[in-house]
């Protein structure tokens, strides 16, 4: 995804089992973080309709 | 027939004049290939080309097209309501386009505009526009324009045609929109009376250099079903990989798709083209497609321009050959063969597999 | 320029589930704008597309009669996208309809003459809208015997089953309703497979008479033979026809079955004129 | 290359007549330069049809999907590894299969040669490595090795990796080749420089999904952008729908691609289709060690756990 100009931290992978409830916290916890400080992510968001 | 002179020094000039009151498109060159595309202020057509990649049809038939807005905000008064999506019909020039391509138009004409039926958005940015041809002098080597109904001077669907004539261009005026916009260019001097021999010279010469052909004159005899039933389409579609390029560069090729597409509480109604090589194209809702393999595809677009087009408007194939779906075929599937094949189908001597 | 694309706002003003399967449901729409029904004046047999705004559109035979007024009625089967969209929305929503459009059953034809009707399964819609056009007063006496052969897999899975039963009660029609398969001890119609009810039931061939005929595929591929074998001659079999459609009005370039459009040229077409094209449907 | 022709007919006449196969499939000469077409030929009386040069691009793989018949096929080196990839992805049966392997030196890039002749071309011969082209009555004479399309030019697997028969001895492969300095070149950019090169490179797009209908890989009934339930996907020509068709195709075919260059081969307005799936191709070489089709008896990288896999993107 990065290869192609996502913004590194808008992607993240984790391996979070049913039991570990505090490490689900902390990774959504950093996630959101993350990608809050990146702002809204214009790339996606279609431009003006074509005419 | 008028003909003004253009010398080529005054050529920028006149464009930049036309420009003030027409959107002019014309042949752009990417990084390989020539293709139509909108003009900036200034900026002059390329006219070293043979032809476009893709044609130009999407001047008048963008490949996306909105037709209608809408609002699905319940709190708005008018929501789930179409309203008609601002347009801008301004008059518009095309500058360079070749023969074939401007014939084309007429032909798809008859599918837009119909006693019964009138495609607004097509016939208005059709009739908005003023088509200005440019001669072939040196058609490529997969033209067959002459024997399916165009040619490198044709004038059908043109408003004025440009030859180019060393230092200078002639342009023939062929209606009264191609000279509005000959004057609003300030290209008013009149050729020399030799000017239209001349013209008519060129273009038998152009003509003569057309080396491929596809003969068509059976077409219309042929019976529906039993070309439909011909053992050859097979043989034909094998190397199709059922890709939409023949019919998306095609200038004649007219079929679209209508999709909504939302954006939140708000959205659009609008059309794409769309192919008769894709599945999608014929699916029902249950699943079941009349057109459901590959072989029904590639014989639909045949049929279709070949035979189910020659019957319905008796007025020749929907074809201008310009050649563009035999140049970029990936698997060079070559509609000359495969008209000939039909042309000359006979279901009794064809007891064989088809070769 | 009229556009032939912008739907007719309407407004959603019943639904009615019709089916045990609840699969089929009937939708009775009154337009938003004075002045927009009587533009949109139909034909029995004619279709429409049904816009579900943010959705699309999907053709749809319109199962009320010309002679009803105040509303436009359409039957509609959960399949795709816009159909099972439709099959959630409430009395109250608005959407649109676009049309009239298609040709419709050739009533100039058929006056005058015998009608048999032969439908199976959901698409009953455009027979029920040639039926109610036929048995009002004012037309009744435009045709002589009117015959019809209806048939669903099983009692719920009929369409318009109150009117059936009024139908079957009038002596100005002979109803010959049947289901595959009934559990129902106090069934009191036909058990069979169309075909075999039509060879039954159906009237002998002669030049006054037409068969109407709409059902799916397999039906229609059995009882064909049903209607050869009673003597109906190709121009006497008119048959109404589905197949993918976008703009209905035969431009968008889908439908064709060789080079008729089954949105415009059609898509009603007698046994004759499909003999001689190919058959995509 | 042309010597393999003869060698071709001989195998499919031998495989058609001893009933080992219901049909050749192969390629004929093309109606117009640097075009030949796939073809089948089903009767041995017809194998005159069949050719080969340096314009057999399209890969035959994709002709294999599905089918039921038994098939004598004629395959380069991408061709053998995608019929590897079928018959690890169940599409087709090995025992269905004669494979007529092609020692293969490159194929003509036709763009290339194309763009050199302002007057168009109407004819070219091929001679081992010399191409002479005409083009208005005047010939040329070109170094083939130099107008290769740009997956020949990178490739090291010349030699078909899996076969029955051979159409000529196995050719050297090629060594030293750096196959990603593309890819290292884009990896080099920011992520708006990255994001600004994608958009520059499919803008002639037109949505005709030749890149996708020419894969081996694309052998999907319904591909995801033809879905309308959900719609993944949209059908207009929005930029960001056609980059995120261009995207996910890319993924589709990770750890899957052989770079036979099919893609690129096909578009017709010229969109360097690789670029997208090159790097997916180096990251499954660096992490996995894996090129894809190489043999039948390997199971692809992703669709295995191995826990010696690396895992670092995992936080």
């Amino acid at each position: 995804m990065e290869h192609m100009g996502v913004e590194p931290g808008r992607l993240s992978f984790s391996w979070i089992s049913s039991a570990e409830s505090t490490k689900f916290v902390e990774v959504v916890k950093d996630v959101t973080a993350t990608v809050k400080a990146l702002g809204p992510n214009n790339n996606f968001k279609k431009a003006a309709k074509v005419a | 027939m008028k003909v003004i002179k253009i010398d080529k020094n005054d050529w920028a000039g006149g464009i930049g004049k036309i420009q003030s009151s027409y959107r002019l498109y014309g042949p752009v060159k990417g990084d390989a290939f020539h293709d139509f595309k909108a003009l900036e202020k200034g900026e002059l057509p390329d006219l070293n080309f043979f032809n476009t990649r893709v044609s130009p049809k999407s001047v008048v038939y963008p490949q996306s097209e909105v037709m209608f807005e809408y609002s699905l905000d319940e709190k708005d008064a008018e929501h789930h309501i179409l309203k008609d999506a601002a347009k801008d019909y301004s008059p518009k020039a095309v500058l360079g386009i070749r023969p074939c391509d401007a014939a084309s138009f007429l032909l798809v004409k008859r599918n837009f505009d119909t006693p019964e039926y009138k495609d607004p958005y097509w016939i208005r940015s059709y009739e908005a526009t003023t088509f200005v041809g440019y001669a072939c002098n040196n058609p490529c080597s997969t033209c067959f324009c002459t024997t399916a109904g165009s040619g490198p001077f044709n004038e059908e669907g043109l408003d004025v045609l440009l030859v180019d004539e060393g230092d200078c261009y002639y342009a023939k005026v062929i209606t009264s929109k191609g000279e509005n916009l000959l004057n609003a260019a300030g290209w008013k001097t009149e050729a020399d009376g030799g000017a239209p021999d001349k013209i008519a010279a060129l273009g038998k010469e152009a003509g003569s250099k057309i080396g491929s052909s596809v003969a068509t004159d059976q077409l219309k005899d042929k019976k529906t079903t039993e070309l439909y039933e011909a053992p050859f389409w097979e043989d034909v579609s094998f190397a199709c990989i059922n890709c939409g390029t023949c019919t998306y560069l095609c200038p004649t090729c007219w079929c679209f798709d209508i999709q909504d597409e939302n954006s939140g509480c708000s959205g659009v109604r609008m059309r794409n083209w769309d192919s008769c090589m894709f599945p999608l194209f014929t699916i029902h809702g249950t699943g079941h497609n009349p057109r459901g393999t590959k072989l029904q595809r590639v014989r639909q677009r045949f049929m279709h321009k070949l035979k189910y087009y020659v019957d319905k408007y008796d007025n020749g194939i929907q074809c201008v050959g310009c050649g563009r779906c035999i140049r970029s075929c990936p698997v060079n599937i070559d509609i000359r063969r495969v008209c000939d094949m039909m042309n000359s189908y006979d279901p009794k001597a064809c007891a064989c597999p088809a070769k | 320029m009229l556009n032939p694309y912008m739907p007719y706002p309407v407004c959603i003003d019943e639904i009615i589930t019709e089916t045990e399967d609840r699969n089929l449901k009937t939708f009775k729409f009154v337009f938003l704008n004075p002045g927009d029904e009587d533009k949109f004046s139909y034909r029995a047999g004619q279709f429409a597309e049904l816009s579900v705004t943010g959705k699309g559109e999907i053709p749809i035979g319109i199962a009320s009669s010309p002679t009803e007024k105040g509303f436009v009625k359409f039957t509609v089967n959960k399949v795709g996208l816009v159909s099972s969209y439709l099959h959630s929305m409430k009395v109250g929503d608005i959407m649109g309809i676009r049309g009239p459009l298609g040709n419709s059953y050739p009533w100039d034809t058929l006056e005058g003459k015998n009608v048999v009707i032969i439908g199976g399964g959901f698409a009953f819609t455009t027979l029920r809208s040639s039926i109610i056009f036929m048995l009002d007063p004012a037309n009744r006496k435009k045709f002589k015997n009117i015959n019809v052969i209806y048939g669903a897999r099983t009692p719920g899975m009929l369409l318009y089953r109150d009117e059936l039963a009024a139908w079957e009660k009038r002596d100005d029609i002979n109803m010959h309703i049947t289901v595959d398969a009934v559990n129902d001890p106090d069934w009191k119609y036909n058990v069979g497979f169309v075909p075999a009810i039509t060879e039954k039931k159906a009237p002998n061939a002669d030049a006054d008479t037409y068969a109407i005929i709409c059902g799916p595929p397999v039906m229609i591929k059995f009882t064909q033979p049903v209607l050869d074998k009673l003597g109906y001659g190709h121009d006497h079999i008119i048959m109404s026809l589905e197949n993918r459609m976008k703009c209905g009005i035969g431009m968008c370039g889908r439908c064709n079955i060789g080079k008729e459009f089954v949105c415009k040229d059609g898509p009603v077409f007698t046994l004759a004129q499909l003999n001689a094209t190919p058959r995509e449907y | 290359m042309l010597g393999y022709i003869d060698k071709i007919r001989e195998i499919s006449k031998r495989l058609l007549d001893e009933g080992r196969v219901d049909m050749i499939i192969g390629f004929r000469k093309g109606t117009i330069p640097m075009m030949n077409e796939p073809c089948f030929v089903k009767n041995s009386g017809e194998l005159s049809t069949l050719v080969w040069d340096s314009n057999c691009g399209i890969n035959l793989a994709n002709y294999l999907t599905d089918r039921k018949e038994k098939i004598g096929i004629v395959a380069k080196g991408c061709d053998s590894r995608n019929i590897v990839t079928h018959i690890i992805e169940n599409k087709i049966k090995r025992e269905k299969l004669v494979i007529i392997g092609i020692p293969c030196k490159g194929m003509i890039d036709k763009r290339k040669v194309a763009g050199m002749f302002e007057n168009g071309i109407d004819d070219i011969t091929e001679e081992d490595n010399i191409l002479r082209v005409k083009s208005r009555g005047v010939e040329t004479s070109l170094k083939k090795s130099d107008l290769l399309q740009e997956n020949c030019e990178l490739c090291i697997h010349r030699n078909p990796v899996i076969y029955d028969e051979l159409a000529g001895p196995l050719v050297e492969e090629q060594k030293d080749v750096d196959r990603y300095a593309d890819v290292r070149r884009i990896e080099a950019m920011t992520a708006p420089e990255k994001w600004e090169y994608f958009k520059d490179l499919i803008s002639p797009c037109i949505r005709c999904y030749a890149c996708r209908n020419a894969c081996p890989l694309c052998y999907c009934p319904t591909c995801f952008v033809d879905e309308s339930r959900p719609q993944w996907c949209g059908k207009g020509q929005d930029e960001i729908d056609t980059r995120t068709f261009h995207f996910l195709r890319a993924y589709h075919c990770a750890g899957r691609c052989t770079d036979c260059g099919a893609c690129e081969r096909a578009c017709p307005v010229g969109i360097k289709v690789r670029q997208f799936t090159s790097k997916l191709n180096k990251d499954c070489l660096d992490m996995f060690g894996w090129e894809a089709g190489l043999s039948p008896d390997q199971r692809p990288p992703l669709d295995t756990y191995k826990p010696a896999d690396p895992g670092d993107f995992i936080k």
